[in-house]
């Protein structure tokens, strides 16, 4: 399938539909809301749902060397990348350097609904792709975190000490969405497939319908933040939203090119790589760098990251993967 | 019936950041504090809404304590240095309470 | 099956039971709540759910004329009916102009939940009916409130004119629940079967239960309502609440038989007819009648006009659409 | 702690009223907002409660501004206007803020 | 605006005491009463959380009554018979209201 | 299958797993929560299903003598167990009267999530059981709560008249809870196997997943209860949270002997006379017992006697009932 329509086909799937349908109905004020209460529980839903799966499989294939060798890459990556996209807000936004260095965390970290939207079309294209894929997600949130705030105090210098380190790498590393996602990957990985059958007409057979439900709220909250954050981005700063993916795309393309993944996995690695934070990283910001603003940070994320991915990055994703997957 | 004096301090903060101030108000050996929920809001920082949000960061909370009126200030200093990093605000208000001893 | 047997069958149904349930613990003060959110939710489930069926099943048969045709004839009695309810109320209640048209607004406009109980139950009778009838029920929501503005101002001159007409028409075009049932009915047109098939163990598998627990929920709020809104119902109003069913009922009936739909769109078109909102028409009435007493038109709509739809007046709409359906 | 005196206005009104009502206060000019979510109730026009809502009639808010007291007239009767014609009132208090700038 | 001295008595009481406080309120023919959800505290009973609860035993509430200061003390004699069983604190303070009659 | 395979197996459940997830993300505090109305409503719908498929079974089987035996033995259970509890720990815990009784009144109730994860089991190992047994939950619910008011009384004359027992036997009887399990019960009798078929991929299906997540959710409470409360137990009271269950177990053991129950049922009758009460009692215990202290009745139900329960209780429970059952 070409990779017009692979996009085409990605536009018109019920996901993509149902996230444009909540930002429009954001940006046209409509009153539609999704409780906050069942937000979060939707979001919790999804990472059990999907760590567990990841476990199953891994339970299943066992540990490999190319399997820590994934992880590996995914934690250099997201070290990495922050920098590189410092670099680039310093030389063009005229962000100061504690937002500048906020906005960079969240492009080293990843998205888990924009990991998982890869993996539906992934397999809508009936790619198989490793399980322990899931577990490099997991990794990869937090040492970007880490690189931002070297990064920030590169420009002031002991500002941000007054709480100590420590209390923020156990708040960042005991964040809810990571406790959920790699708590459910573990309890995967010990039940098995046996454990997957008993509970997959919960997680697994409704996961897609779910799914829709979120990204139409995902829709609702980023096309208000669009409504109230778009006055916070210069034109470079937006332009950084769409130009960033790609350049952690290509990054990861060329990482992962020795390590022999299956298609669907390379493309789910870029796609990990591409994706920006939206959960775990602000709140992280919130505690680490409240100087920073995070109408900046978390319009840029979910307003033009995010449905940019969804849309069209995804697709473009897999075609680069098909460059050097297996 | 006879009542006390007190303070009521009211402080409107972002969820991220209400451990840190929890914490400093039993540092400051306050005898008890209340957290209600606050479901939008506009400030300095513009408007936002707790509506939808799966994620913490962008939520704001609510925090109420009854303190003794010779207790206000080491109290307002210690919400004050997570307050004034952080997206919130304090109020200070007059109350009357029945049984003094239990503030 | 005879109208008796239908009857019998209906209320024996999980879903009628379970909205005995929720009003018999309501009215025996039981505690028993679903909490806010989750009821929210709930509502948004079967909006999505019912939309998108209808939008696939619209997909699959395409637009005919025959469906323009009961759109229009749905706008007209939306329009309409608040008229002829306005009429009675003056005529045999004691309540104000402003209480009567609020009143009659409901009655104009449709309750999605009866809208579904009757799908249920034409189902469970195996007739098939026309997909695009959750389109007609979309467009018969928002006539009568302007139809109810109108007559509520036949009695004071320019009262409400302060907050204008073009808000108020936004905030009742885009209220949540319509953009829910519209954007999902849209969504499951563009996809079509392909799409349902997708997110099928959702929005079809469970649905009938989750449609137990909403139901639970509405009799626990009708069941409140009902003792805190009883002593604000005269006797003519009471009885209104049934008698108006039937008046709409045995209306639609004749406006929809020269259209010839099937038995079941039939039931269901006259469902549309005889029920009376309980979402968007008191939100609406708040921002443009504020005047207007909710405890009556609330306690009306939901603690009478409900409970007699979903177990009598269901069976007997469809008994009314057989004679006139092809 | 040096204190200044602002005046806190106190808002519980139905939810359906709540955006005409912070339009309001935008177009006073007041400096912020504060919305709580209320959960049931009881005033002239009956009881209330939320649990179990599907819809937004029905519901009520709480919505806390604070102010200067320079300003608290013409923020009282944008308020007012909104009030008079739904369900809901209105309270005024007293309080001391840190930051009197920020108000 | 003309305003109007009035009491404003603010409740904090464990939920399943709630009922029974809400019924003395009306026997103590209060006008009205807004309940607000409370989400987390502390005081002489330790740390509280709402959070994940299944049951009602554990979550507390906050009641807000505004009251004439001609009838405070019988409202908060009432109110002390409740608060003073179960876990709970009460405060008083003075506001100002527009419709006097109202209360 | 040997005692200990059994353990073992039930260990590594998801389930239980799951719960162990919850523990330890309170105790290292994650800030990983379930919004509590999310919690309420997985309560509920627990209830709804395991209410209505018992009353399926009883459709289907009819009421025997031995279905109204058990019933009996059940309710005596319940008004005996917690004198037995009392005389305990007054002897060996420095307990006051109330707080002795409060905490006693616990242990002769039951909790339906022990119950729910010993059907999981018993369903596991191929056991089939009475479906009356979740009647049998419903009546042990509530002597409890007033053989411990008549022995808190024993200590203190009339201290606690000043409500009167009419009020809170309404407000015990009519408890949320409570109302939804029977009510459920009812619908699911009248409804028979039929009314089953239609909501069953809603309340069947996805069952054991949604356990998974509300014991997720039970392991982050009792853990957060555990860190705040751990200081109130003294180690006799803690003892006590284990001990109990094993008396308790071994009255009902005892008292079924002549009634004939199968395997399953019995296993599930022991789990609940051994199992202590988390929702209805302490709610009731508020009421009648304020001065009674929370901090020691919830912690020693939920983080002790559930977690010991669930994890090698149930499994234990099952052996012992081999040892009557027919
Ligand atoms: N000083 C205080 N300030 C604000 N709220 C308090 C205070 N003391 C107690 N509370 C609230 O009242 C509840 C019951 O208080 P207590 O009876 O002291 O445990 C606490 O859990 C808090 O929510
Ligand atoms: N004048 C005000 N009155 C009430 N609440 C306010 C006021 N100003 C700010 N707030 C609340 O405090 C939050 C943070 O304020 P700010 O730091 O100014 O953005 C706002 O989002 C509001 O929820
Ligand atoms: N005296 C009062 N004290 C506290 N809240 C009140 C009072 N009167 C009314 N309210 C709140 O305001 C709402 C509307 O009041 P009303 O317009 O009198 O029905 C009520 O439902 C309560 O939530
Ligand atoms: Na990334
Ligand atoms: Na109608
Ligand atoms: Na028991």
């Amino acid at each position: 399938m070409s990779l017009v329509d692979l996009a085409a086909q990605n536009l018109l799937s019920p996901m993509v539909l149902f996230f444009a349908l909540g930002l429009a109905a954001a940006l046209a004020r409509s009153d539609l809301t999704v409780p906050e209460a069942v937000a979060k529980t939707l979001a919790l839903y999804l990472m059990l749902s999907i760590g567990f799966k990841g476990g199953v499989e891994v339970a299943a294939n066992g540990i490999t060397l190319r399997m820590i060798g994934v992880m590996g890459v995914g934690i250099v990556l997201s070290f990495a990348l922050p920098v590189i996209g410092f670099l680039i807000l310093r030389a063009v936004s005229g962000l100061s350097t504690v937002d500048a260095a906020a906005v960079a965390a969240h492009y080293g970290s990843i998205s888990i609904v924009t990991f998982i939207a890869a993996t539906e079309i992934v397999r809508g294209q009936n790619l198989p792709f490793e399980g322990y894929i899931v577990a490099v997600a997991a990794v990869m949130e937090t040492p970007a975190i880490l690189s931002a705030l070297l990064l920030a105090r590169s420009g002031q210098p002991t500002r941000n000490g007054n709480e100590g380190l420590g209390p923020l790498l156990h708040e960042v590393g005991l964040n809810g969405s990571v406790v959920m996602l790699v708590g459910s990957f573990l309890i995967g990985w010990a039940t098995g497939p046996k454990g997957l059958q008993m509970i997959a007409p919960f997680i697994v057979d409704p996961f897609r319908g779910v799914l829709c439900l979120f990204l139409l709220d995902m829709g609702l909250v980023a096309g208000r933040g669009m409504r109230e954050g778009a006055r916070h981005l210069s034109a470079p700063v937006l332009g950084f939203g769409i130009v960033m993916p790609l350049i952690s795309a290509a990054f990861a393309t060329l990482a992962i090119w020795p390590l022999g993944l299956s298609l669907g996995g390379a493309a789910l690695f870029v796609t990990l790589a591409a994706s920006a934070s939206y959960i775990a990283v602000p709140a992280a910001m919130r505690l680490a760098l409240p100087e920073a603003k995070p109408a900046i940070y978390l319009t840029l994320s979910l307003g033009v990251t995010f449905p940019f991915n969804l849309s069209l990055g995804i697709p473009l994703y897999l075609a680069l993967a098909g460059l050097v997957a297996e | 019936m006879q009542t006390h004096p007190k303070k009521r301090i009211e402080i409107v903060v972002e969820y991220p950041a209400l451990r840190r101030l929890l914490d400093r108000l039993d540092r400051a050996q306050v005898t008890g504090y209340t957290v209600v929920p606050a479901l939008a809001g506009r400030g300095h920082d513009g408007l936002w809404s707790s509506e939808g949000l799966a994620g913490d960061a962008g939520r704001m909370m609510m925090v109420i304590c009854i303190t003794d009126p010779a207790r206000l200030d080491p109290v307002l200093e210690e919400v004050y240095a997570v307050v004034a990093r952080h997206i919130g605000i304090v109020t200070i208000s007059d109350v009357q309470v029945i049984r003094s001893d239990h503030f």
